[in-house]
Parts: structure tokens; C-alpha cells; sequence
């Protein structure tokens, strides 16, 4: 209540802090870039802090919001075992937290907004899976291996693998999240494997370099052609639509960087206001469930975007125009 | 170039005598050269946000820097003495890290840990850890004669990898209370990991001025044959230094995994630019023997205060990295400049 | 004292057991043999001088005797006893006190902490008195007449005040065995006589000495006994009183003495056209200097320590920025802090420290010898191996280089060796001027002979060589010997001056501006 | 040393002049002293895959390195010189980047880039700003004086954080032919930038070893005072050699950038720890006036084949990183062991 700007005081605009996880990849900022005008919408008052990754930024960072009163809390910790101190602190101040995109490991928060990333190695083995016709080979360029996204996708991806196509050959590569390295490993695995027909990407970071090398080796080949290599990225972000058009990659998860500024701030908004919700299904055409007790995760959806929006494995896919996804916003 | 550089002014003889006798006060002030550029920032954090002065907030910035203050600590032990290393950022993960490894039920973690031991084998498991990687290094450093930067630059590679190596990449929880003890109590309202990091200065201040081991680092440093030839054993303080130092990162790790109630792989991951610049910032020679723990540690405050004042004026995030790192130039060229003579 | 009569090199001792005795020492290091099974043996009481070439493995003694050393073979004993194990430095410092050649000044610390490294003053807590430690530094200094803040970092010293912070500290330990490796180098004649004074009446209370110095007239003035080493072995041991300078020089060389640097050099005609003219020049640290050198002439530049000759020299060669004046050479000005311009325009510099200007210890002879005319060994605009090496060999025969070929590192060679370096890089440009700032420092008698040779002959082809020096072996060649006092040129002497005047001259005494 | 020992007549004639002929052999095989241990890895890595030693991997090790060698040259250069500059690693980003950021269309990239300038421009801003980077350092550095490493250090949080600010954290897609020529296209079925490296490498062999230029950087680098002394223009070759170094970073990142057909905000981070170990096991001395293009080329080759080598024996993914730094950390040491004498 010290502060001048926001004020929850009678009827102003409540206060919230918003902790950016990291500003070096484009899906975050993406994210970044949806948040203000979110909180417009929403009337809530803004203080924003990024941790750039670190964890240890991120407990200094709602330090600094406690410290200026915010009456809640949206965050997006990378690391999900680490934040439970903060998050006990938070609850003995009774300041709502809302996380986006991880769920915390221990410690409950008001709601959690994420997309499944177990999910999204699912989808992505179904449709290599199914456009390989269950045999040859595939590389995955995981993430970092410190990151829980990562390695959910690594594991669901594997899983998947093995129990629907176990004829297929899965070449797993650690690559830090870093372009070149990703561009290295394909090359020495081409080297060894020439004939892999699939390439997994758990975020867009590797979609250049993995372009690059495939032209450099003469293997781009529209995908009707039998020699093409089926791409499948992560993130949604516009480049990898307008790959998605022009033949170079097939698929990408869209993971919706505008649902989670939105969500993660109208569920704070509502914390704030007294609201609460129960597991069920939303007005926004996603599901709350129940995790364990008294958290609650709102699954956003994050589809699957191909070339043509046709069914895959039993499981819809959006086309990459469609004017739904947040890679296509203007 | 100083030669010509140097010596442009004014015919020397004249204030020569002069420049001599204001040396030693210069020399005193030298370890408050940053308190002007502290008094600045807090003024400027003030200006941005009435909370900055509060102590909730200052509370703040001395908790979230006590570990890598810690860490400066060690590594200035190691400047004054002419020596490097760099493998403390990865000591810094690696010693709470195989500490956690050891003692942690994979059935509450998911499969991680190996619970070999007690919880509260933690501790001194960890130091354990920090004082035999110490000792690795002072016997590559102080008994083989190999360059430290070369050593430490590869141990600070496989000591990570190792840490990523016994966790798979994940991060430890489920900590022991004895580990998360240290980063997360707190005493007469002030967090105990404040407390440690300004106990282990004073200390600090203590055995570097006033003690013959702490005046040996310093002669160690400034000149190791003279050292040597006024009966100082440098061999056995160099390793000593090491394994302090070693054993120093391994604490601060376990303040930071107290904090966090958990080691994520990453831990310490590039701390180190951020500790030479501290160490370096508040005056500590890259060369040798010279160099104070009040220096730095004003040093690591003031790095901590700009931090927290980019957060609390809201800067763009994009844009923080580059602000920071300004100020931390600016701060690095002023504390050269006005800690004297040019250098190398 | 008394005993200065008695010879000890027959090995008969008459007067309890020696204060030091070092049998068949060897020490390699590396490719080297520094110590060939030498030995000494030192009696209670006496003063006792160590002499040699540069090389000869005089250090390396003091290294073994000080404990700071392993020898490779052989054995040291003190008062009879087996030296104590090298670990044990307490043990050692109870002994043996030093004043090493090498500097073991810590420039970081200040001059107190200096005195009294690793002897603290220390309070009941063990924690160390600061205020005791300034007080007896100070009392220190005062005995020494240094006045110098023992609060400022020792590296704000200048040099003599840094060899007396070293003498001090050696000499204040209480030891009763006092080793001093050419204490002398870095002092003047005032700090020399102090110096002396003090080791005298350490003799009267019985303080045994070892003694090193190139300068054979200190080791008449107050050694009782001398050893003599040459190529890693001892040679020979004698009463002082005993041996002539001649017989020395012939002991540490291997041969006769051979005449000194020929005087008898024709002076330059008088129509000689004048090549350098220093008009009205002002250092940047306040000295001052008017002057002109001849073709074919040579001229001294003589001064006590801090007189400002170096100063005004590194000023001429562009070393350092003049606060005013201007220097030209055969009628062209040089460029004010330019050395490169000071070498195009044809001067020749041997710099003062050979260790600090002179070489780079990792790059090879060749390389070192020509590295001031990159441009004779082009070839298509690229350096040319062959011929770097083909002009590097021409000077290491001219100037007698002893070294395994142009491609040896020049760190490999011999002090002596080295300064030939430095000169033939002086010389590779045919220079017409040559200046040498203390040519001979820290070089022994048969390398300084040859090198004040090369100084005759290349005067003899029209060089003109001005020699910034205060040895007066180095001056005697000299046509003129300019002298300055406190940065002001205060006497020229021409050739046949006596030696007491040149020093008094030096030491500011019946000082007049010419 | 010769002086004593010529006339001792004793042992050592018969057996000296042997071995006093060995060392300007044994001088120019300190450059290939890691051929052994490369014959080792690549025997190693092809009894693990078949593939190694075909022309294909082979390239491809080529080509993953080739960036990164060419930045390891521009250390080289200014580690000859005795100096360190630890902000290539940045430059290698900010560079191409800052192009990028110039010519790209915020129509195509969703808001990225300025657009100003047409896409041919995009290598010379490139260079341009690798040698504005290169002045700022040489002006800090050599004309102020300042602490090599600690200026450096400061501008490579500085740049990056300019990275990031004019990126928005993001990666620059869709750049101009022109720009990822370099790094994409091929001369006879072998990578342009494989051909820029080895031709850059053969360059800096001549200039190192066969012009004045090249030896005055290791005149300097051995004794700067006699350097100076000796009439070679020290502070200018500084100068120049740290602009050289922050050009040849730009273009190390402008192939990088190519070959990524995009500019990531975080390329080249951490790079340096790589480019300072290829140098360091590669002999070249972190003190200054020792080390060969020659050696730094195989130390770079060594550590991308350990890559490779560890990619095609497919190890677990959480062991990679302590086993590539256990075999740099070993490369390191016996480089140093071979390499003669401890040294500091
Ligand atoms: N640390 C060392 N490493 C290698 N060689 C050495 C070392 N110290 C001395 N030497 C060599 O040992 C020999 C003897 O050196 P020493 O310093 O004892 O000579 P010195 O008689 O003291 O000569 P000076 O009169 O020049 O002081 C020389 O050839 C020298 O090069
Ligand atoms: N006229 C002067 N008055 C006071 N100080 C001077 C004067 N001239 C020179 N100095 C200073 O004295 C110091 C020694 O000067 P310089 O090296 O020129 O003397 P030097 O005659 O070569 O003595 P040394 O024989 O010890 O080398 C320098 O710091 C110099 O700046
Ligand atoms: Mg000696
Ligand atoms: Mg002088």
C-alpha cells in the first residue's frame, strides 16, 4: 500500500509481479510481448522482473515484489524443486502465485497454467511415428538436460517410441538448447546413420542450424518426395509456420505463449478477487484438473500445427494458418 | 607506454616528496575506494523506489548475495597469493551436489540420489567434497608446478560434468533439514546465511591483517622467492589456500542449496565471471598480493545493489544485461583508475 | 680478524670447527653444471670474499648455503654439524642470514612489513602488533640513514633504498653468519662507505661474513680471505693479503690478466663533424642536459645514483618524453619519445637493465641481435630465416658470442654472453651513434674488457658512442666525460682526468656549472 | 651458461653438443606435440564407428570447428602478445548480429531488425563492428592502461547484454545470402568456411613466423620493455592485434552465423572456456611471447574430435560433458608435461 503507482486500495487496480523465466528464446518472448497488454485488459498493475533462467534471481526477484506489496504472483519457474521456499514465504503473506508452464514439485500455488509437455513428445512421436510408417531412424535434439520441460518431452518421446514403434531407431543428442552444437551432433550423425528420416526438436533453437545442415546435404525434398526427412519442431513460433508452408519442416507444437500471459494473470486477477475454481472443464475450451491435493492445473491446449491440418494418429491437428495460433497474430 | 605516459606532467622533483608521503593514507582508503559508488547507487535506488532503503529489501540484497560473497572470499584468498581458480564456480554445484546425491531417498525424488548415508552426513560430506577438490588442485597446482589457470579451467569442466553426471541433469530436492539449515534459518530475524557471510569476512579481515599465515599470503603473492627465502613454507600455504578456498565454495554451495531447497546441475553455472568481477571491482590484483576483504567485499555489494536496482526500476528485461554489465565496466575502469596506476 | 693471516686452503683448521664448511657440492640444472664438486669453508670470525665470472656458481653456493637449494651431491655443515633438512627454514634462518642478488624486496608490502617478513611482531592473542612492527622499522631505517615512510609499498623505493631495506633485514636478524651476494651493485659510493662502515663493526663483534662482488677493490678494502670460483669449480682460497688483483683476475679468467681497455686511442680529428646535439634538454623528471658528440668521439656521461644521466640518455634514445629541448642527430630532429625514430635516424642503445630492455629471454639470438632491422633481412617483403641467421652470425663472430648457434634461446646464455647481445643489436643497424647506458653493470672483468673493445674499435670507423656509466673502468676510454650532479651536467672532464676527481666530481663535491 | 662450461673440459663437451643440437628440433616438434594424442583419438574413435575416418565425418568435424578455430587464432594472436581478450566470445555474437539486426526486415521477422540497410551490407557491418569492438578494447587496454582481462571481462557481459537489448532476446531468422554465404556454401565439395580456416590458419603461420609484424608480437609478448626498446612500436601493434582479433571474431561469427542460417542471442556464450583450453593445450602460454598457429590448430582439432568421438561411441548424454572435460583436462595437463618445464 506504500507504493504511488498500484494500489489495491478501494477499487484500484490490484498489483501484481510477473517474473519473465528467461529472455533469450523466442517462445518467452513471445510471452514477454503478451503480458502487458493482457494486464490492460485485465486492469491489473504491473511489476515485472526476469530472473534470466536463475533460479536464484527468481527467489531475489518476489523478494523485491514482496517488498513492494504486490497482492499477487505469476511466475514461471524453470526449476520446479527450487521455488519451494518462495512459495511458502508467498503463502505465509497470503499473496496468490500462479505458475505458468512448470508445476511445482513441492508447495501449492492458487493455479498452475501449462500445456502438457509430456503431451507434446506424445504428439510429436505419433507423428513421426505414423508418417514413417513405424520403422527407420529418428534423432531428438533434447533440450537442456536441467530443464523438467526437456526432459518431459525426452521421456514421453522415448516411451511413446518404444511402446508404438519399437521399429524405429531413436537417436537421442543433449544439446544444451544451443543451435550449433544441435548442428554438429546431426552432422556426425548423418555421418554414421545417413538414411535417419526423422528429426525431433524440442524447441525451435535448432530449427536453422537443422535446415542448413539438411540443405547443405542435399536431403530437402518436398514431402511428397520419398526421400524427404519429416521435421518436427516445438514452440509455435512464426518462422516455424511459415516453414511449416513452405515445405521445409512438417509439424510443431504450438505452445500458447498468448493463453499463458492471459490465464496466468485472469487467474491471479481472480485470486486476488476471491474467486475459485474447481476441476472441470473451461470457459476457454481447456480442462482444470486435479494434480494432487489442492493443486490445480489448467491444461491449456497446445496443438499440433501441420501443413494441413488433418488428423494424425487419431489425434487433430491445426493448419499452420490457422488464425487461432499466436505465431500468426500481426 | 606508463614511461611516456606517466611522466608528461609537471617537472617531477618538485612533488616528488609529496606524492611519496600521501601513499600509505591512499593505500588505507584504497579498500573504501567503492563506498562513494555504494552511496551513489543507494542514493539512485531511492530515487527509483522508496522500497530500496527498506530492510526488507536490504535484507534481500544480503541474503541473495552471502553464497557468491562467500565464493568472492575464496577467490580472493587465491588472488592474493597469485594464483587462480576458476573451478570454484563448479565446486560451488558439485560439493552439496554429491552430498545431496549421497544422502537423498530416490523414493521420494524419483529415482535420484543413491541414500547411501544419514541426512546428516550432508555437511560434512559436502565440505568433505570442497577440501578434496581443493586438494586435487594444489596437488596439480602446488606439487606438479601446472599453470592454475589451465588446471582449474579444466576442473571447472569435469567437476560440472560430474555434477551432471551423478544427477542425469536434474535437480536435487528433498534436502536433509541439516543441508537447507544454513540457507534458510534465521536468527533474531536476520537470515543465518547473513550472518555466516559477515562472520566469515570478519574473520576473514582478521586472519589476512593480523595473523603471520594471513601476511605469508600476501608475500606468497607479491613475491614467492622472497617468500621463500624469508622462511615462509609457500608450497604448504598454497595448497592450504587451495583447499580453503575449495572448502569456502563447497559452504557457500550449501547456503545457496539451503536457499533454494535444492541443487539444480547448473548450479554456480558462470558465477564465476561475476566473482573476478567482484573480487577485481573491489581491488583485488589478478597479479597478486594485493587486495582486501573489506575491497571485496564492497565489491560484491555493490554488483548485488545494482542488480536489485535495475529490478526495482523495472528495466526491460531485454535490457538489463546490457545495463548491468555497463555499470559493472564503468565500475571496473573507475575502480582502475582511481586505485592508482595503470596496470597489467 | 686475528686469524686473517692463517691459510685456510690447505684445509687445516686451527680454531674450532669452521662456521660453515660446503664439500664436493654439485648442482645441475638442467644441461648445466652450476657447482662442479666445489666447496669453501668459512672460519669463525673472518670475512671471507667469493669472486668468479658471471656464471662461475656463486649464487647457486648462496642458494645452498641459505638452505633455499638442494644440492645435487656433497654436504654442508654449520659449527660441525650436518646442515638442518631444507624443510626446516626456522633452522636455517638460526644460522645463516642473506643479501640475495636476486631482489627479495616485496614490492606490494610496505617497507616495515618488509623489515620484518615473517617475524611479525606478535601480541599474547598471536595476533600481530602493527604499531610494534612500524617502530622497530623505523629505528631500523634511521641506523641506516633511509629515509623512506615505512608505510608506503617498497616498490615505491628506489633502488638503493631497496638494497638497504634488504641489508637491514639480513643484518638484523642477530645472525652471526652473514652472506652478502654483491650487496654493492646497486649502490653509490655513499651507500658503499655506509655499508662498510657497518660490516667493520659487525667484524669487531665477531660476525663471520661471505662476500661477493665483482668489484675487486671492496674485497681488498674489507675481506680477509678470498675464494676463487671458474667454470662450476673451486680454484683456489687465499689470504687476501696474499693474492694480487692480477693473480685474481688470472684465477677467475683461466689465463693472464690481459691489458686493459687500450687508452692509447687516437682522438678524433678536431674537424670531425658534430652528430648528435642535445640543445637545452629538460626530462620529464626535471634533469637537464646541453651537449654535442663528435663523429669518432667518444664521450662518458658520469653521475652518482640519481643524478638523472640515465634519465637524460633514455631521453636522447626516446625511451622517455622530454619536458623540453630538442635532440638532433647529424642535423636531423628526433622525434620527441620515439625510439623508433631515435633508430632510424642511426642511433645505436644498449639499455640500462639487460634484463628489463635489453633481451627477450624466449626468442632466439638471431631473432634478439636483429630486431631493430627488420627491414636487412627482408625478401619479398618476408623475413628470411637464412638470412636472419647469416647476419646473426657475422655479429656472434664479430662481437665473439659464445652460444650454440643463432637459434639458441638467449635465455641459455651466460650474463656476460647476453650483454654481447645487447650490443650486437646496438650495433646491427650500423649505427652512427652508439649509446650505452651502463654497458658493463653486473659483467664480469674479461666480458667487460671485450666489450669496451668493440666500443674502441667501432669509434675508430666513425661511430660516435656516447657511454652513460658511474664505473670508471667504463669512462677511462672516454675522450670527454660529461659529470652531472641533482639532473644538471656540473663538470666536463677530458681524457687523462684522475680518478678522485671524477668521483668527487660525482659526488656533488666543488660542484660549479660548466 | 656457455661461458662456464665450454672450458671445463670435463664431462660435459662429449655429451652437450648432442643435445644442445636436439633443441631446435625438439623447438619445432613442440607444435606437433599433440599429433600423438590426435593418432590416439582418431584410432580410438574409429575402433568406436567405423565412420570416423570417412571423408564425410571428417568434414564434418572440419567444418563444426572451423568457427570456433578462427576465434581460437584471434586469442592466439593476442595471447602471443602476453595480453587476454576474453570478449571474443561475444563479439562473435554482437557482430553478425548487430548486421543482422541492420539489414534484416521487421516485415519477415515479426518485428526483428531495423531494416536499414540493404542486405549486401551486412559482411562489412559485420567486420565494422569487430573492429570497433576491437578499437574500444585497444583504446581501454592499450592507450588507458587498464587491466587486460578485467576489461575484457567487462565487455563480454557488456556486448552480450547489447546482444540481447537489440534482439530482444531472440533469434535473428532470414538473413541476406551474402551473410550466410560464408558459412553454407561449398568449393569443391568442401565448405567454404573449412577453405577460410585453413587458408586464415596458413595465413597467420606466414605473419607469425616470416614477418616483422608477426615477430614483433612476440617480442612484445616476451618482453615488452626491450621490445620497446628495441624500436618496434608497441602500443600501435597492440593496438591492431586486438582489432584484428575482434575482426576475425566477427567473421568467425558471421561462418557460425551462416552455417546456423541464423543468429541465436546467445552465440558464442561460454565459448571462451573452449577457445582459452584448444589454445592452452595447443602451447600456446597464457604469460605471452610462446606459442604456434601450428600447435593452436591441432589443440582445436583435438577437442572437436573428442566431440565427435563421444557423439558417434553415443554416450549417455549426462556423461558427456564430465568425460569431454576429464579428456581435455588430461590433454591439458600432459600438453603441459610434454610441453617442458612447470611453469606459472
Ligand atoms: N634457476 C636456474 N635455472 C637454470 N640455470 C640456472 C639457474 N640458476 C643458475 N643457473 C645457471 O647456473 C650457472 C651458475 O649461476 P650463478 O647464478 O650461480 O652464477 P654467479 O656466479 O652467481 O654469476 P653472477 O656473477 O652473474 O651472479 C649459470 O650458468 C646459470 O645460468
Ligand atoms: N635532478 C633530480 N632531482 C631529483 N630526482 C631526480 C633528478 N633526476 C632524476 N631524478 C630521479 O631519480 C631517479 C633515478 O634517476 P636516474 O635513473 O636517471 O639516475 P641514475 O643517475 O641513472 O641513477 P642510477 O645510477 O641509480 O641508475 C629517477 O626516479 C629520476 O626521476
Ligand atoms: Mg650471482
Ligand atoms: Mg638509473
Amino acid at each position: 500500500a506504500s507504493d504511488g503507482k498500484g494500489d489495491a486500495g478501494g477499487g484500484g487496480k490490484p498489483l501484481v509481479g510477473v517474473d519473465y523465466p528467461r529472455s533469450d528464446t523466442d517462445f518467452w518472448n513471445a510471452y514477454i510481448k503478451y503480458v502487458p497488454p493482457s494486464a490492460r485488459e485485465l486492469g491489473v498493475e504491473l511489476k515485472t522482473t526476469n530472473s534470466q533462467n536463475d533460479i536464484a534471481a527468481l527467489i531475489s526477484n518476489i523478494q523485491t515484489f514482496i517488498s513492494q506489496n504486490v497482492k499477487g504472483v505469476v511466475m514461471a519457474p524453470q526449476d520446479t524443486a527450487a521455488i519451494a521456499p518462495s512459495l511458502q514465504q508467498l503463502a505465509d503473506r497470503k499473496i496468490p502465485v500462479v505458475t505458468i508452464d512448470t508445476r511445482p514439485d513441492t508447495g501449492n500455488v492458487f493455479m498452475v497454467v501449462r500445456a502438457d509437455n509430456r503431451a507434446y513428445g506424445t504428439k510429436a512421436c505419433q507423428f513421426l511415428g505414423t508418417k514413417l510408417g513405424g520403422k527407420g531412424k529418428v534423432i531428438m535434439f533434447q533440450g537442456g538436460l536441467d530443464s523438467i520441460n526437456g526432459r518431459d518431452r525426452t521421456e514421453s518421446f522415448n516411451e511413446c517410441m518404444k511402446q508404438n514403434y519399437p521399429g524405429i531407431t531413436v537417436f537421442g543428442e543433449a544439446t544444451e538448447w544451443k543451435g550449433d552444437l544441435a548442428a554438429s551432433k546431426f552432422q556426425t550423425r548423418l555421418a554414421s546413420d545417413p538414411d535417419i528420416k526423422g528429426v525431433y526438436m524440442q524447441s525451435s533453437f535448432a530449427l536453422a542450424g537443422t535446415l542448413q545442415v539438411l540443405k547443405q546435404r542435399n536431403l530437402q525434398f518436398p514431402p511428397s518426395d520419398p526421400r524427404h526427412v519429416f521435421v518436427v519442431s516445438n514452440d509455435g513460433i512464426p518462422e516455424e509456420l511459415k516453414d511449416i508452408k513452405e515445405g521445409l519442416i512438417d509439424a510443431t507444437v504450438s505452445q500458447p505463449a498468448d493463453q499463458f500471459a492471459t490465464y496466468g494473470l485472469y487467474y491471479v486477477k481472480a485470486a486476488i478477487d476471491g474467486k475459485t475454481f474447481a476441476p472441470g472443464p473451461t470457459d476457454h475450451g481447456s480442462t482444470i484438473v486435479q494434480v494432487r491435493d489442492g493443486l490445480l492445473e489448467d491444461q491449456l491446449a497446445a496443438p499440433l500445427v501441420t501443413a494441413d491440418g488433418a488428423t494424425v494418429a487419431g489425434q487433430p491437428t491445426v493448419r499452420y494458418d490457422d488464425k487461432a495460433l499466436w505465431g500468426n497474430a500481426s | 607506454m606508463s614511461d611516456t605516459l606517466v611522466s608528461t606532467g609537471a617537472p617531477a622533483p618538485t612533488d616528488r616528496p609529496t606524492a611519496r608521503r600521501r601513499m600509505p593514507a591512499l593505500a588505507r582508503l584504497r579498500d573504501l575506494v567503492l563506498v562513494p559508488a555504494i552511496v551513489v547507487i543507494a542514493v539512485v535506488g531511492q530515487l527509483v523506489n522508496p522500497v530500496f532503503l527498506q530492510s526488507d529489501n536490504l535484507i534481500n540484497i544480503l541474503q541473495s548475495m552471502s553464497a557468491i560473497a562467500i565464493l568472492v572470499l575464496a577467490e580472493t584468498l587465491v588472488l592474493v597469493t597469485g594464483k587462480m581458480d576458476l573451478s570454484l564456480e563448479s565446486t560451488f554445484g558439485l560439493a552439496p551436489g554429491v552430498a545431496a546425491w549421497l544422502v537423498v531417498d530416490p523414493a521420494i525424488t524419483h529415482g535420484l540420489g543413491v541414500d547411501l548415508l544419514a541426512g546428516a552426513w550432508g555437511v560434512p560430506v559436502t565440505l568433505l567434497v570442497g577440501a578434496l577438490v581443493g586438494a586435487f588442485n594444489g596437488l596439480l597446482i602446488v606439487r606438479y608446478g601446472l599453470n592454475g589457470f589451465i588446471v582449474t579451467l579444466g576442473m571447472l569442466i569435469v567437476l560440472r560434468g560430474l555434477l551432471t553426471g551423478i544427477s542425469g541433469g536434474s535437480t536435487f530436492f528433498g534436502l536433509p533439514p541439516s543441508m537447507s539449515y544454513l540457507g534458510s534459518a534465521s536468527w533474531v530475524g536476520v537470515p543465518v546465511s547473513i550472518w555466516l557471510c559477515l562472520v566469515a569476512f570478519a574473520v576473514a579481515v582478521v586472519v589476512l591483517g593480523f595473523t603471520a599465515g594471513g601476511r605469508a599470503l600476501y608475500a606468497i603473492g607479491g613475491n614467492v622467492d622472497a617468500a621463500r627465502a624469508a622462511g615462509i613454507r609457500t608450497d604448504r600455504i598454497l595448497f592450504l589456500t587451495l583447499v580453503t578456498a575449495s572448502v569456502l565454495a563447497a559452504l557457500a554451495g550449501l547456503i545457496q542449496a539451503g536457499r533454494l531447497a535444492s541443487i539444480p546441475s547448473g548450479q554456480g553455472d558462470g558465477a564465476i565471471f561475476q566473482v573476478f568481477a567482484a573480487a577485481v571491482i573491489g581491488g583485488v590484483s589478478l597479479n597478486g598480493g594485493k587486495g582486501s576483504m573489506v575491497g571485496a567485499f564492497t565489491g560484491v555489494l555493490l554488483l548485488f545493489m545494482i542488480v536489485n536496482v535495475l529490478t526495482l526500476a523495472g528495466v526491460p528485461a531485454q535490457w538489463t544485461n546490457f545495463l548491468n554489465g555497463a555499470v559493472i565496466l564503468v565500475a571496473l575502469v573507475l575502480s582502475r583508475i582511481t586505485g592508482g596506476k595503470a596496470q597489467e | 680478524m686475528t686469524d686473517s693471516a692463517a691459510r685456510p686452503d690447505d684445509g687445516r683448521t686451527d680454531h674450532g670447527p669452521p662456521v660453515v664448511e660446503a664439500v664436493d657440492i654439485t648442482k645441475r640444472y638442467g644441461s648445466t653444471l652450476a657447482l662442479d664438486s666445489a666447496g669453501i669453508m668459512i672460519r669463525p670470525g673472518e670475512t671471507h670474499a667469493l669472486v668468479g665470472r658471471n656464471g662461475a656458481g656463486k649464487s647457486t653456493l648462496v642458494g645452498i648455503l641459505t638452505g633455499l637449494q638442494e644440492p645435487d651431491g656433497g654436504r654442508v655443515a654449520f659449527d660441525g654439524h650436518p646442515a638442518p633438512p631444507l624443510a626446516d627454514r626456522d633452522a636455517w634462518r638460526r644460522r645463516v642470514a642473506c643479501v640475495y642478488q636476486k631482489s627479495t624486496v616485496i614490492p606490494t608490502l610496505s617497507v616495515a612489513e618488509n623489515l620484518f617478513l615473517n617475524r611479525h611482531a606478535r601480541g599474547r592473542d598471536r595476533l600481530i602488533r602493527w604499531r610494534t612492527v612500524r617502530r622497530e622499522a623505523e629505528r631500523l631505517l634511521r641506523e641506516w640513514s633511509v629515509d623512506a615512510d615505512v608505510d608506503q609499498p617498497a616498490g615505491t623505493l628506489t633502488v638503493e633504498e631497496r638494497q638497504f631495506v634488504e641489508i637491514a633485514r639480513a643484518l638484523s636478524f642477530g645472525a652471526r653468519f652473514i652472506i652478502l651476494d654483491e650487496p654493492t651493485a646497486q649502490l653509490d659510493a655513499g651507500g658503499i662507505g655506509r655499508l662498510f662502515a657497518r660490516i667493520r663493526d659487525l667484524q669487531q663483534q665477531g660476525v663471520t661474513f661471505l662476500f661477493i662482488s665483482h668489484h675487486l677493490q671492496e674485497i681488498y678494502e674489507i675481506c680477509d680471505t678470498v675464494t676463487v670460483f671458474r667454470d662450476a669449480r673451486h680454484i683456489r682460497t687465499a689470504a687476501v693479503a696474499d693474492v694480487t688483483p692480477a693473480e685474481l683476475v688470472a684465477a677467475m679468467t683461466g689465463e693472464e690478466a690481459g691489458a686493459g681497455p687500450s687508452t692509447d686511442r687516437p682522438a678524433p680529428a678536431g674537424d670531425a663533424p658534430e652528430l648528435l646535439t642535445v640543445d637545452g634538454l629538460v626530462t620529464a623528471a626535471g634533469a637537464e642536459a646541453s651537449f654535442r658528440v663528435r663523429a669518432g668521439e667518444v664521450v662518458g656521461l658520469a653521475g652518482g645514483g640519481g643524478s638523472g644521466k640515465v634519465d637524460v640518455a633514455e631521453t636522447i634514445v626516446g625511451l622517455r618524453r622530454p619536458w623540453a629541448g630538442a635532440v638532433r642527430l647529424a642535423g636531423r630532429v628526433l622525434r620527441p619519445g620515439s625510439v623508433r625514430d631515435a633508430l632510424d635516424a642511426g642511433i645505436g642503445l644498449v639499455p640500462q637493465d639487460r634484463h628489463r630492455q635489453g633481451l627477450v629471454p624466449m626468442l632466439s639470438v638471431a631473432e634478439n641481435i636483429t630486431m631493430t632491422v627488420p627491414g636487412k633481412l627482408r625478401r619479398r617483403g618476408f623475413v628470411a630465416p637464412a638470412r636472419r641467421d647469416a647476419f646473426a652470425g657475422r655479429s656472434i663472430a664479430d662481437l665473439g658470442i659464445k652460444t650454440t648457434g643463432p637459434g639458441q634461446p638467449v635465455s641459455g646464455l651466460s650474463g656476460g654472453n647476453q650483454q654481447k647481445v645487447v650490443m650486437g643489436r646496438a650495433l646491427a643497424s650500423d649505427p652512427k651513434l652508439l649509446v650505452l647506458i651502463t654497458p658493463t653493470a653486473g659483467v664480469d672483468v674479461r666480458s667487460k674488457q671485450n666489450l669496451l673493445a668493440v666500443v674502441d674499435r667501432v669509434s675508430a670507423a666513425g661511430t660516435g658512442v656516447l657511454i652513460v656509466s658511474d664505473e670508471l673502468d667504463d669512462l677511462r676510454g672516454c675522450d670527454r666525460v660529461l659529470v652531472m650532479f641533482a639532473g644538471r651536467v656540473v663538470r666536463e672532464m677530458s681524457r687523462g682526468w684522475r680518478d678522485a676527481d671524477l668521483v668527487a666530481a660525482m659526488e656533488g663535491v666543488q660542484a660549479e656549472h660548466v
